[in-house]
């Protein structure tokens, strides 16, 4: 089955799905293909996933390759590891990235780096898949995105899907490439049924083998005016700023990053020429992160294509309060990205 | 301390009424001679009444507490179920069921002494006198909260009864280590409870901190409630032993596992490791067998749970009524006006939760840091 | 004691220290006036840490507030964290930098969070001792700076000193301050007998009560023509630097950033400001870290300042490498500082 | 395998002579039951004379090297000591004197199953068949080295005899499970033995490996080094107990202590587990009382260690080379070709190192990422 099929084509075009169908979609279709991927995490088995990362893939795949596992991430992203350095494919899921504290060891100083230590000779071939956001007062240790801590520490890939399509597209990557790859799924992007969903959340995914290559940003919408970088759940509050400032006048760019690991500075560069003007919208932490490094992409080659002063809105350095209306203050939300984008094209 | 937690159940008690029962099992320590705290407990005497009024009361304000806090909590999450609705908003983990864990442990426990607990933090809060208005403005997120709304459910810390929680499988267990370090040095007897899920024992910071805590011989006690469950994942399936009590003998320390959700089996095994806490004799492992009667957390559908059929008649509350009431501890009476004291202060606790400010948007960074004041 | 004292100020010219005692002088002052004080660690009794940081504690202080840890970072930082609660002030030392995850939900989920968490009613007064840097062939585990790590998550000041006066300075007011405060040194500053020492690494110690504020940088060298912001070790590289163009009329300003968190955004703001030209020399890798961070804090005010594209001397996001010359081409060297200079001033 | 690793030492004779020698204690797992493997080990029967010989050169080969390596590291480390200098810079640690318990494990080991050692990793790469001059080359640095020259010392990783090692106390353990997760997946008999260090045993990630592979059953056969020291702390300034053997029944494994640095008693052992672990039975521990010959790391001038004195009469090769020679197994000639043929092999290794090329610079940024290849 590949895309190029013109039957699936039409359905494609048909076909929607939420996200965490999509991801289960690309997990199911690569499971049946190669017999060494399994799928190993805290309740991914009966219960399907806290987030429906899983939903539906015991029943398909049976208890010997959709394994719920004891609470000790150490161990089971450990097993991942030797396992995929013994020539399996799994894919482990870190319940919430929040967690990174208890098995970050094995993440970056194993997983990551086994390759390079080995000089190539060792692949780990496995998948690291993990809730992260907040927005539903899930508190200061369930609402981190913490994808700027992943993605300082060199040896692993990392991917941060925004839609259903990418979801499905950057699964099947993930799954098919040799190295470790670390894959972030956005609770709000998922399309679930008991949390605020963004209308984006379910949409058009092809049926078929779909891939969607790590390393390219994608041009989420097109503008002249100014220039937003972001990824996952912000790129859809991005797009709503977008469409809405429109109607006045103001074109905006949305350029959805879709992978920070490796970091599409091509597309960051070719969006500021043109516009001159950069918001960086990012729901991980401000202070030495993300925006930072989407600033000094532009930098590193010429701050002079910067006509204004860049814009971060981001998760301040603040522990995430639980209080909703703290916690939205928080947040990068629309009205935050709107005051942006004025301020930037004033 | 919570106003339901009468006087006669606390520390003073516990050294005459500790008895050892037939539910209760000490596995031998394989290594280091470990004093036997049993000689010192009077064994074969009961619990006097008022212990076990007391008892039954702390059960009866938690339960109370949270059947007001999953009422308000379901309130307004509609139309359908959005976990970010509400006044009360995100996770909600009850502890509807695992109350006698709770309840028998704290009654040895005086405000001096520590409590870290769980994600499912409110029973052992309830036993251990948290101030429950403060703790329910925390819970809806208010500026009279225990942590001015910064916390959450899973986030409540009361430093005047040294409670605390983690939302971290585990976690919890190492600060405990430091609060008894800490009551140590300054020579206090008093002690720091550590409390986990079955699920949180199969954590590296669970052998970290047993280990650590009978080297250096501190003041803790580790409780260990097993609900059989850790989310949707059966303890069989997380856990190569049956019973956490034979981990003790991998640190040289007593290990005790109670049957059947036993109250005043808990209170007592509690009140051993207390004592040798208090003693200066060193940590002990106490794993309950308990129940959880509801889902993990609130929307948790439980289709992977079996065992729902009978459920309501393991419920502990009405299990203990009825001994009580064969026992003549308890009548119409003594019932009625347990659940009336706790309606009352559990409902007065809503409304101050209800009443409180909202927390100021502009106040976001307020706290992060402390002012330097040396 | 204060370093008002006459007497000691005249001595204060004279008494050169390496950093390691600095650092443990100012423990030493700072135990002998609050017996809450502990320290606790891997061999930091009768070894006297590792990288020398508390030579001599044990035999002063004695087993009881002087104490070695068994291996487990986990149980012995949260010990800490929760002795701190309750009103000791411990300083734990964890061994390197790169063993963080083994026990960074301790620091950053518990440590980090516990008094926003608690609406500012629970402080915890700790420090957390880590020793970073490579440069001595010590592998990908052992050799990492990680300080942006640390700096990205929010609740905890991180500070780095470069020298022995700022060692002793800074590690008073991390003891004395009310929050936890990470302090990290480098192990190439310490001026230990057995590693290459930078020649900086013994100096001038004041004798009495020294304190540096946390959150102020250094000028380190003032200059006209570009703006070298950097800290630890590198300071030292970039001094060199500095000094060797001086000759060719090249005028370089060195600033010493000693604090992370909280970042000094003015000073760096106020030299590029006066040179329009900024190199930014980290030992950390280079993508979503420390030298994003610093551009970023530029361009958010004013991207204008900058008259050339900013050069970043950093760590590549490459796993330590092991073998001599392939790790020198990983660090920020001398001659890679000194060809970014050329570069921005040209 | 390594040359020096005679076939007469591998496991297909360990079927039949594993003994139950006086020093070997099992504890009782307190859990569920254990098959006790030393019923199938043929109890009483002698090691054979070629598999003592095998032994005793494995340990011979892997002293030579460490010898070597000593030699190579502190020749060029002047003036003064620094250790970022020289042909072999970086810390240093090695494992003279623990010789016992690789060439006790390995025996049983061939090609096909995995060892994850620790940060001390040479004897059990020697023991196991590393390829000596690969691995010499990644100590001096060099292209031709294990891992082209990325790794180092603590980062040895040879795919053909499934050998990894990790710097990070105790994180060689998790690893492991999944090696031993995909052969058994993959239906062979090949297991997986991981190393850690007495110190280690008190971390987190021990734990949460034990109960896993407990759990299920995986081929896995962990070994603890206990050298009675973790850097400069003594093991009982960092365990609660004496033995961690007695740990294993906290997983309800079978837990072994070898007393006594005995390498036929490790052998013996070590044929147990490894037999249970082929049969797919589940993991063992065993724990191994053996000595650090050396400091920590080279330049650990070990001034907080008081059992130096009579240490060399500790040295567990010259103590088995008398007892050979004793039970007339070993005599001049052969302790003299076992020397030469190791000399011969390690400075062959050394010679290959120092003469392949020092990586490029140029080539810092190759193999961070694999290339794509599916
Ligand atoms: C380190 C970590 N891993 C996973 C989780 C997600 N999680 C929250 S509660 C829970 C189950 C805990 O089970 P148990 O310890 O038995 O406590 P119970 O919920 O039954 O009270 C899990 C997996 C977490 N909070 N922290
Ligand atoms: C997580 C972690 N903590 C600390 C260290 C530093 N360290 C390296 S070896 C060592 C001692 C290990 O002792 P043990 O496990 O007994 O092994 P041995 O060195 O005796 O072989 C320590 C503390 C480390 N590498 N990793
Ligand atoms: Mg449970
Ligand atoms: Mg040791």
């Amino acid at each position: 089955m590949t895309s190029t099929d013109t039957t699936q084509a039409t359905q494609q075009a048909r076909r929607r799905l939420n996200t965490s169908k999509a991801m289960v979609e690309a997990i199911t279709q690569e499971m049946e293909r190669d017999d060494s991927i399994v799928y190993l995490g805290e309740d991914v088995g009966e219960y399907g996933g806290i987030f429906s990362s899983t939903t539906g893939l015991l029943e398909r795949f049976g208890k010997d390759r959709i394994i719920d596992t004891p609470i000790s991430e150490t161990a089971f992203i450990g097993l991942g590891i030797g396992a995929a350095t013994e020539g399996m494919r799994p894919i482990v899921e870190l319940m919430f990235a929040d967690f990174l504290g208890v098995c970050l060891d094995q993440i970056y100083n194993h997983m990551a780096k086994i390759h390079y230590f080995s000089g190539g000779n060792v692949k780990v071939p496995m998948v690291l898949t993990t809730a992260v956001g907040g927005g539903y007062s899930d508190g200061g240790q369930h609402s981190q995105t913490l994808w700027g801590t992943f993605a300082h520490l060199p040896g692993m890939k990392v991917v941060v899907p925004s839609n259903p399509a990418d979801a499905k597209g950057l699964m099947t990557s993930a799954i098919r490439d040799d190295n470790p790859v670390v894959y972030m799924f956005h609770k709000g992007i998922m399309g679930l049924p008991w949390m605020a969903k963004n209308k984006r959340s379910i949409d058009i995914v092809p049926e078929g083998e779909h891939l969607v290559p790590i390393g390219k940003a994608r041009v989420a919408r097109e503008g002249s005016d100014a220039t937003i970088v972001t990824l996952s759940l912000s790129v859809h509050h991005s797009l709503d700023v977008a469409e809405a400032l429109a109607g006045e006048g103001i074109d905006v760019e949305v350029i959805d990053l879709r992978s920070l690991v490796p970091l599409d500075r091509e597309a960051i560069l070719d969006s500021v020429r043109k516009t001159g003007r950069l918001i960086v919208v990012d729901e991980d932490y401000l202070s030495f992160g993300v925006s930072g490094e989407v600033v000094a992409t532009v930098t590193d080659v010429d701050p002079g294509l910067l006509k204004a002063p860049v814009k971060r809105v981001t998760m301040p350095d603040v522990p995430i309060p639980y209080a909703h209306d703290l916690e939205y203050a928080a947040l990068p939300t629309r009205d935050r990205i709107e005051a942006a984008v004025r301020e930037v094209v004033s | 301390m919570g106003a339901a937690m009468t006087e006669s159940t606390h520390a003073s008690e516990s050294t005459t009424e500790c008895t050892t029962t037939s539910t209760t099992t000490r596995s031998a320590p394989a290594d280091a001679p470990v004093p036997d705290t049993r000689e010192t407990s009077a064994p074969g005497r009961d619990l006097s009444d008022d212990t076990r009024l007391g008892l039954y009361s702390t059960m009866v304000l938690s339960r109370t507490y949270e059947e007001a806090i999953l009422r308000e909590y379901h309130a307004d999450k509609g139309p359908g179920f959005d976990i970010g609705k509400g006044l009360i908003p995100g996770e909600m983990h009850l502890s509807a069921g695992q109350e006698p864990v709770a309840a028998g442990v704290c009654a040895h426990l005086t405000a001096e002494d520590a409590v870290t607990a769980t994600h499912r933090p409110h029973h052992f809060a309830v036993a251990h006198g948290v101030d429950m208005k403060k703790m329910t403005a925390e819970i809806f997120g208010r500026t009279t909260g225990l942590g001015r709304g910064r916390g959450g459910h899973m986030h409540l810390f009361d430093p005047d009864v040294h409670f605390s929680c983690s939302g971290i499988v585990a976690e919890g267990y190492p600060p405990a280590l430091g609060m008894a370090f800490a009551f140590k040095r300054r020579g206090t007897d008093a002690i720091a409870v550590a409390v986990a899920g079955e699920g949180a024992a199969n954590q590296g910071a669970f052998h970290e901190s047993l280990n650590l805590a009978a080297l250096w011989k501190l003041p803790v006690v580790f409780i260990v409630e097993d609900n059989e469950w850790g989310i949707s994942v059966a303890r069989t399936a997380s856990t190569a032993v049956s019973s956490n009590a034979v981990r003790a003998a991998g640190y040289g320390i007593p290990g005790e596992r109670i049957e059947d959700n036993d109250v005043e089996a808990v209170y007592q095994a509690a009140g051993r490791a207390v004592e040798r806490a208090r003693a200066g004799e060193g940590p002990s492992l106490i794993e309950v067998a308990t129940l959880r009667l509801w889902g993990h957390f609130e929307g948790d559908a439980q289709g992977y749970r079996t065992d729902l059929d009978d459920i309501t008649a393991l419920d502990p509350i009405p299990r203990y009524e009825s001994r009580l009431r064969e026992a003549g501890v308890l009548d119409d009476a003594a019932v009625d006006s347990a659940r009336e004291r706790a309606v009352t202060q559990v409902e007065e606790a809503i409304d101050f939760a209800k009443d409180s400010d909202i927390p100021d948007p502009a106040d976001l960074m307020k706290y992060i840091f402390a002012e330097e004041e040396r």
